[in-house]
């Protein structure tokens, strides 16, 4: 893993950077550790507090730890009428756990999300950002599986 | 019958969207070359003529809204909005994915008309691989020093509706939340880092290119003469043909649901079409024939906005449907200020409460004049939009509404 | 100068102003949450919403620009159910208990709620938020169930006190003021100055310190000079039943010329020491190693007596005076002059280098 | 103050602190410094053993060694006048004795003074050249520079380095100390100092002594009076037999307070007035109790010359009484009759003997108070000193100053330099604050800051017990570990009673000209209890 102040100290010089630098952090670990705070405070001139803000106004950044998967599954309307609820229901049955939790070996987080852009093929999910369409709950089990 | 009209997608698989080379035979980069020979007025009245608008929730006259920079601004910038994050909505990704250089060429002619050396694409953070693409197509660009002095950088949103708002927009490449700011100060005056900046979206400017090479006149002849050019929309829901399809702006919605997207699926019948994404209001079959353009879909309560068209058959459940949107405006109000962030997430429970069948007409009452004190208090267009498919449906849908009371 | 027309009456206001401004220079009274003169505007509580003439949308009046020629209404119907239907969105999510609260009575919140007749709110629907009310620290309480989110108290830290300990955290109705974490105050960059007290227009943030001991209305406000450091601010004693109960802070620039109101925490939160059970309160007079309680006769003819003394039989230089840079400059001058004029030394002298 | 204090928010645009740790014991200064560097784009330099909170937000921040002030300040005018950044028109209209000064500097360059302040030489340079450059430089400083036995020097240097760059007399530069005491700078003006009468008018001045004398009916000495630390030791030496004490805690304040104690033991007659019964107070024959400032009606004047009211909100307790009436009964009861009607009958008598107050008046000062000098009552009062230039002896007069190590220098038994200084949230010796409930609540204890390397090379964990000792004597308490500190320097607070920082501390080594001890630089050794 890429140490945090390294990913960081990279966007110094970019104004505004600091949600690019989160990103990149969140690319490599999945979520942003708790020392990523406190760094890009540094880094960008502002708060602790402020750089905390920032971080949890956006729904794509996670200040909490995350799995290694990241299933997000859109629930927008396109997708909901396309039979979200019950691909969501599904994930949560494979995993055993609910929407934002983390299995318990680290594996995988549910969570929701608003639309991801893909709506000609509804219901979608991401897993680590990567689109899939089209999906039924049959093939939940098929999907996790891809995940190695 | 209406046909499709290529404009913005006129290369679109017709093309490499990776090689550069393919979009320069296709006649790229010619109405650049051609806007620097022009003056910046003089582009600016080329473009103000072409009567150009806003291909985004405003529909503002784009050669107006760039006259509004200072002509003696030392700073400005030109900001890409590519955060298109309205459900039923991917028509930018679509034009970014198949004519990346369309969107960049764009930019630099917008560039050239304020006099701005630097350029910023806002990409919503759930299009990680169109970033990638995108900074490939800028690398190719600057390589053959096509942009000259003009730059252009990718920032990526993080997943917050509201930064499809400009100001929002332009504080979150400042590095902030995503909060809108009020107005005036307008972006054209002052806007990112406090500078003019101009703020278009992506089909706006892939327009440019063909409008700068074929003549204002040439572009204001197509579609509605108060709406003129095309538009891309998002075929989305119950349609046979979910696709994404560019045509003239006087196409009606009978024609884009029945003739493009081949009628609705599995040959139910139609119930109702949102339009423009979440925050558009339900038509009814009755609407059907109104044209697309932005004024004509204003006038039927309904907005063009980003051009999806998210179609319902007869089996629908409208107030199930308004309440998921409902929860989608209450996920994605930033929270600045108090009608928005108070009044969504209340209308969000209020709706849960009828579609759960526990509610009493009191409870429409109060939902009914929320929504309306929404409309005309909130700070942004997020909070004024947010009750539109509410009030569209209470007028159009309300058998529905009252059949889930528990009084009727 | 800028003509507009502001409930039916045209009046003026120099360019640049707002409405708001233009209201309040015509003493037109408009009802605001989220303005503060002294901080960078937010326009978002929106209680100060107008109409104005054909523009759809109202207009958030402390962010709007007086125009030429604007027709302006402020209590029509339509912005009056617009400021019901605020207060009560925000009554929804306050918790009520006036009652106990320390900022009945001088709380903006609850006057415009009287003011606009909210006895109830139709938007009671959801499980009601419930933060905890737990910042171990001694100055501030910190009782989010009744933030009505106006930010006031972030600007504050950020513009005032340059501290930018809190800033709001998430987005939506789920947003709060928070702390990095939103963790504990004593463990952030907070310096318990307290000026996000001074700003909060509701009884979100109060001062620990002068809990319970008197409402705003109940109490006179002696304007005087902080007696810590040597900034000079100028802090307002809360006075009840001729005892000190708190301390607040004059904005203006006439009556807090140094410091506009803004504190630190010895100043705000450092002045109980005033009803310490440990003042002294009577002479002592030192017989046989322990004091005794004495009359002011009796101590000050015994001081003279030996100060008397001690002059005659080793002369003046060898006596000594240490006045004080903690009492007034009447004091100061008295004590000097005691000590030239009276003792006849010019052994003076106090801790300025200490 | 030369300038005022709102000028450090808007109109400076680069700021050099030295020796003050401003957010902590100027807080509404600090803020106003943060805000002007943080959002207004002003330059900020700090030199500091310590890296305070104003050094985190610096563009030069420079941890120079407790006592190297004159050699960290001569290598930044080595390099203004090698640089040629010097205001040469300013020395020429405005100043005498630059020749002199800068022989004395030539040899200071900035590789000189490195090895005397641990400050890299480049960074001296980016600092002096920020100060040249910036348009409008102030300098802000507290007893971090002048608690030393060069701490006279100290302050010279920095008046030097304002008028090598010509950054006075104009709002935002200026040489500005900020005063550590409410009434520091009354206390002055008033003459409660051994050598002056009010406005500094010398107590050797002939006719300075004949106004006094007129008005007061006496005739007074001509011979300057005792500074506190030689009060303390002809005390010790049983030269003082009488020892009046109105509001000061020597006990408590005063360095090396064992040598304190004998002193005050060896006083035939020692009378206290306070609120509390203070260190000093317990050690009195007669204590008086006294009101307190909200109970009492008078002026302060703050650090920028302000002169503001103080107002009576409540009685004072029991018989308490406020310190001037307390006085007047006693002179009166001396023979000497003193009585006023209240404190703005004194204030008037004030006036009519002091210049600078003279324009002066409750009146006047009831909305927003005035800046001295204020000679008349039509005049605005005074926001900065030396308008263009014009200094009140004439011309500006630069001092040579060559730089002298610290009296009490790190050996192999006390290795460390010991400083010492204030927390944010207690005040002075602690008499007050330590009875603000909250602010004792919050803060109950000294702590012994020490950097984490020193720390882990003295097995010392965050919140152990350590013992500090210097030549004069050991005291226990928590370690603090943090980077706040350089290694090699340690730094404790002087607030409490049960952790009294001035027993450690030197009076031996005195500043020759303002007799101030040397408290900011004590040798001193810790250890792991």
């Amino acid at each position: 893993m890429v140490n945090i102040q390294n990913i960081i100290l990279s966007f110094r010089d970019k104004p505004g950077g600091i949600i690019e630098a989160f990103h990149a952090v969140q690319k490599e670990y999945n979520y942003l550790p708790e020392e990523t705070i406190a760094v890009a405070a540094g880094t960008f001139g502002i708060s602790e507090a402020q750089a905390f803000g920032v971080a949890t106004f956006y729904s794509y950044l996670s200040v909490a730890k995350r799995g290694k998967y990241v299933i997000r599954m859109c629930e927008s309307a396109p997708c909901h009428i396309a039979g979200a609820e019950a691909l969501i229901k599904a994930f949560e049955e494979a995993l055993e756990i609910k929407v934002g939790e983390t299995t318990a070996d680290g594996k995988f987080t549910l969570e929701l999300t608003e639309c991801v852009g893909q709506c000609q093929d509804t219901p979608v999910i991401t897993i680590n950002s990567v689109p899939y369409v089209n999906l039924d709950p049959a093939q939940v089990p098929a999907v996790l599986a891809l995940c190695q | 019958m209406t046909e499709e009209k290529r404009i913005v997608l006129r290369n679109a698989d017709l093309i490499n969207p990776k090689k550069i080379e393919d979009y320069m035979q296709a006649g790229g980069y010619q109405g650049l070359e051609k806007a620097r020979l022009m003056s910046r007025s003089d582009l600016i009245a080329e473009i103000k003529k072409s009567n150009l608008r806003g291909r985004g929730g405003a529909a503002f006259n784009c050669g107006l809204k760039w006259s509004f920079v200072p002509t003696d601004a030392p700073v400005s910038y030109v900001v890409c909005n590519f955060d298109e994050g309205e459900p039923g909505t991917y028509k930018d990704r679509i034009i970014v994915q198949k004519d990346p250089q369309s969107l960049l060429e764009g930019m630099a002619i917008c560039g050239h008309a304020v006099n701005s050396k630097q350029g910023y694409i806002y990409c919503r953070g759930e299009y990680p691989y169109v970033v990638e693409l995108l900074n490939l197509a800028i690398d190719q660009a600057r390589g053959k020093g096509l942009l000259g002095d003009f730059d252009i950088e990718v920032r990526m949103g993080g997943g917050a509706y509201v930064c499809g708002e400009e100001t929002a927009l332009i504080e979150s490449i400042e590095g902030h939340r995503g909060e809108p700011r009020f107005k005036p100060p307008f972006p054209g005056v002052a806007g990112l880092w406090a500078q003019p900046t101009v703020v278009n979206n992506v089909e706006t400017f892939a327009n440019l290119p063909s409008i700068v090479l074929n003549g204002p006149e040439w572009f204001a002849a197509i579609g509605a003469p108060n709406y003129p050019g095309t538009k891309v929309l998002t075929l989305t829901g119950d349609v046979a043909n979910r696709v994404s399809i560019e045509v003239p702006t006087t196409a009606t919605l009978r024609e884009i649901i029945y003739d493009f997207g081949g009628g609705i699926k599995e040959g139910k019948k139609f119930k109702a079409v949102q339009v423009g994404g979440t925050s558009g209001g339900f038509i009814p079959e009755s609407l059907l024939d109104t044209p697309i353009d932005f004024d004509s879909m204003r006038g039927i309560g309904a907005t063009l906005g980003t051009g999806a068209v998210f179609v319902m058959d007869e089996t629908r459940d409208i107030v199930d449907i308004t309440t998921r949107i409902a929860k989608f405006f209450e996920h994605e109000s930033c929270g600045k200020c108090n009608p928005c962030r108070e009044g969504t997430f209340r209308a969000y429970e209020i709706m849960k409460k009828i579609n759960n069948g526990k509610a009493v007409a009191q409870d429409i009452e109060n939902l009914t004049i929320l929504s309306q004190v929404m409309e005309k208090a909130c700070l942004c267009g997020l909070g004024q939009a947010a009750p539109a498919p509410i009030l569209t449906t209470l007028k159009h849908f309300y058998p529905e509404y009252q059949a889930r009371l528990q009084i009727h | 100068m800028i003509t507009l027309t502001i409930n039916g009456k045209e009046v003026h206001t120099p360019k640049g102003s707002t409405i708001l401004e233009a209201c309040q220079q015509n003493g037109i009274p408009i009802p605001t949450l989220c303005y503060d003169p002294d901080l960078r505007l937010a326009g978002s509580c929106r209680m100060c919403l107008v109409e104005i003439k054909g523009r759809p949308l109202y207009a958030a009046s402390c962010v709007t620009p007086a125009e030429n020629g604007i027709v302006v209404e402020t209590e029509s119907p339509g912005i009056v159910a617009a400021r019901k239907v605020i207060l009560e969105l925000l009554s929804a999510r306050h918790k009520f208990n006036c009652q106990v609260c320390e900022k009945n009575g001088d709380c903006k919140f609850q006057d415009y709620c009287y003011q606009y007749g909210i006895k109830e709110s139709r938007f009671i629907y959801g499980e009601a938020t419930n933060y905890g009310i737990n910042d171990p620290n001694p100055f501030i309480e910190r009782d989010y169930n009744k933030c009505i989110m106006c930010t006031r108290c972030v600007r504050a830290c950020e513009e005032i006190t340059a501290a930018r300990a809190i800033n709001v955290e998430n987005r939506g109705h789920h947003a709060k003021i928070s702390t990095a974490f939103d963790g504990n105050l004593a463990d952030s960059s907070c310096l318990f100055c307290g000026q996000c007290v001074m700003v909060c227009p509701t009884g979100a943030l109060t001062s620990k310190v002068s809990a319970g001991l008197g409402r705003a209305y109940e109490v006179d406000k002696v304007l005087t000079t902080c007696s810590y450091c040597g900034t000079g601010c100028t802090l307002e004693l809360n006075v009840k039943n001729n005892r000190v109960v708190g301390v607040t802070s004059n904005r203006t620039a006439t009556g807090s010329p140094v410091n506009k109101g803004a504190l630190c925490v010895k100043g705000r939160f450092g002045w109980d020491f005033i009803n310490s059970p440990d003042r002294l309160t009577t002479p002592l007079i030192k017989e046989n190693g322990q004091f005794r309680e004495a009359g002011w006769d009796e101590a000050l003819d015994l001081v003279a007596k030996r100060l008397g003394e001690v002059k005659n039989e080793f002369g003046p230089d060898s006596m000594a005076v240490f006045t004080s840079a903690r009492v007034t400059n009447e004091e100061n001058y008295v004590a000097q002059k005691f000590t030239r004029a009276v003792l006849g030394t010019n052994n003076v002298d106090h801790c300025a280098r200490l | 103050m030369t300038n005022s204090i709102g000028e450090l928010e808007k109109d400076a645009r680069c700021i050099f602190v030295i020796g003050s740790n401003t957010t902590e014991n100027h807080p509404v200064i600090g803020m106003k410094i943060k805000k002007n560097v943080l959002y207004n784009g002003a330059r900020l330099i700090v030199a500091d053993p310590r890296c305070t909170d104003l050094a985190k937000i610096a563009d030069v921040y420079m941890p120079h060694l407790p006592g190297s002030d004159v050699a960290l300040v001569n290598a930044m005018m080595n390099v203004i006048i090698n640089e040629g950044l010097a205001d040469q028109d300013f020395i020429a209209q405005h100043t005498e004795g630059y020749e002199e000064m800068a022989a004395v500097i030539a040899k200071y360059t900035p590789e000189y003074a490195e090895p005397i302040t641990g400050v890299p030489a480049e960074d001296t340079r980016k600092a002096a050249r920020l100060f040249a450059q910036s348009g409008n430089s102030a300098i802000c400083y507290a007893m971090g520079l002048t608690q030393h036995r060069t701490g006279t020097d100290n302050v010279k240097s920095v008046c030097n380095l304002a008028m090598l760059t010509g950054n006075i007399g104009r709002p935002g530069t200026g040489v500005d100390p900020l005063r550590g005491q409410n009434n520091v700078q009354g206390a002055c003006d008033m003459g409660g100092l051994p050598n002056v009468f009010t406005a500094y008018q010398a107590v050797t001045n002939d006719a300075a002594r004949e106004k006094f004398e007129k008005v007061w009916g006496v005739p007074l000495s001509g011979q300057n009076g005792l500074v506190l630390t030689e009060v303390i030791n002809k005390a010790h030496h049983g030269e003082i037999k009488a020892l009046y004490v109105v509001g000061e805690n020597p006990l408590m304040s005063d360095p090396e307070l064992e040598h304190v104690e004998e002193a005050l033991d060896k006083v035939d007659f020692v009378v206290v007035q306070d609120i509390f019964l203070s260190e000093t107070a317990k050690r009195a024959d007669v204590v008086l109790p006294s009101a307190c400032f909200a109970e009492k009606d008078g002026t302060f004047s703050n650090t920028e010359r302000r002169v503001q009211r103080v107002r009576k909100a409540v009685s004072a307790p029991g018989k308490a009484r406020t310190d001037w009436e307390i006085l007047c009964e006693v002179a009166t009861r001396m023979g000497y009759p003193m009585s006023y009607e209240n404190s703005e009958q004194i204030f008037e008598e004030i006036r009519t003997l002091t210049p600078s107050y003279a324009g002066i008046s409750y009146q006047r000062i009831e909305n927003g108070g005035l800046q001295w000098p204020c000679p008349n009552e039509e005049h605005p009062g005074t926001p900065y000193l030396h308008k263009d230039g014009n200094f009140s002896r004439g011309l500006g007069a630069f001092t040579a100053i060559d730089y002298i190590n610290p009296g009490e220098q790190p050996n192999e038994e006390y290795p460390l330099i010991l400083t010492t200084g204030r927390s944010l949230f207690h005040y002075h010796t602690g008499t007050m604050t330590r009875r603000a409930s909250a602010l004792n609540e919050h803060v109950p204890a000294a702590e012994l800051e020490v950097n984490p390397e020193q720390a882990k090379a003295l097995g010392i964990a965050n919140g152990g017990l350590v013992k500090v000792s210097t030549r004069r004597g050991s005291l226990e308490m928590k370690a603090k570990v943090t980077d706040m500190v350089t290694p090699g320097v340690i730094f404790t607070t002087f607030h409490f009673a049960e952790t009294p920082a001035n027993l450690l501390t030197s009076s031996e080594f005195l500043d020759p000209t303002a007799k101030i001890p040397e408290y900011k630089v004590s040798a001193a050794k810790v250890e792991k209890i």
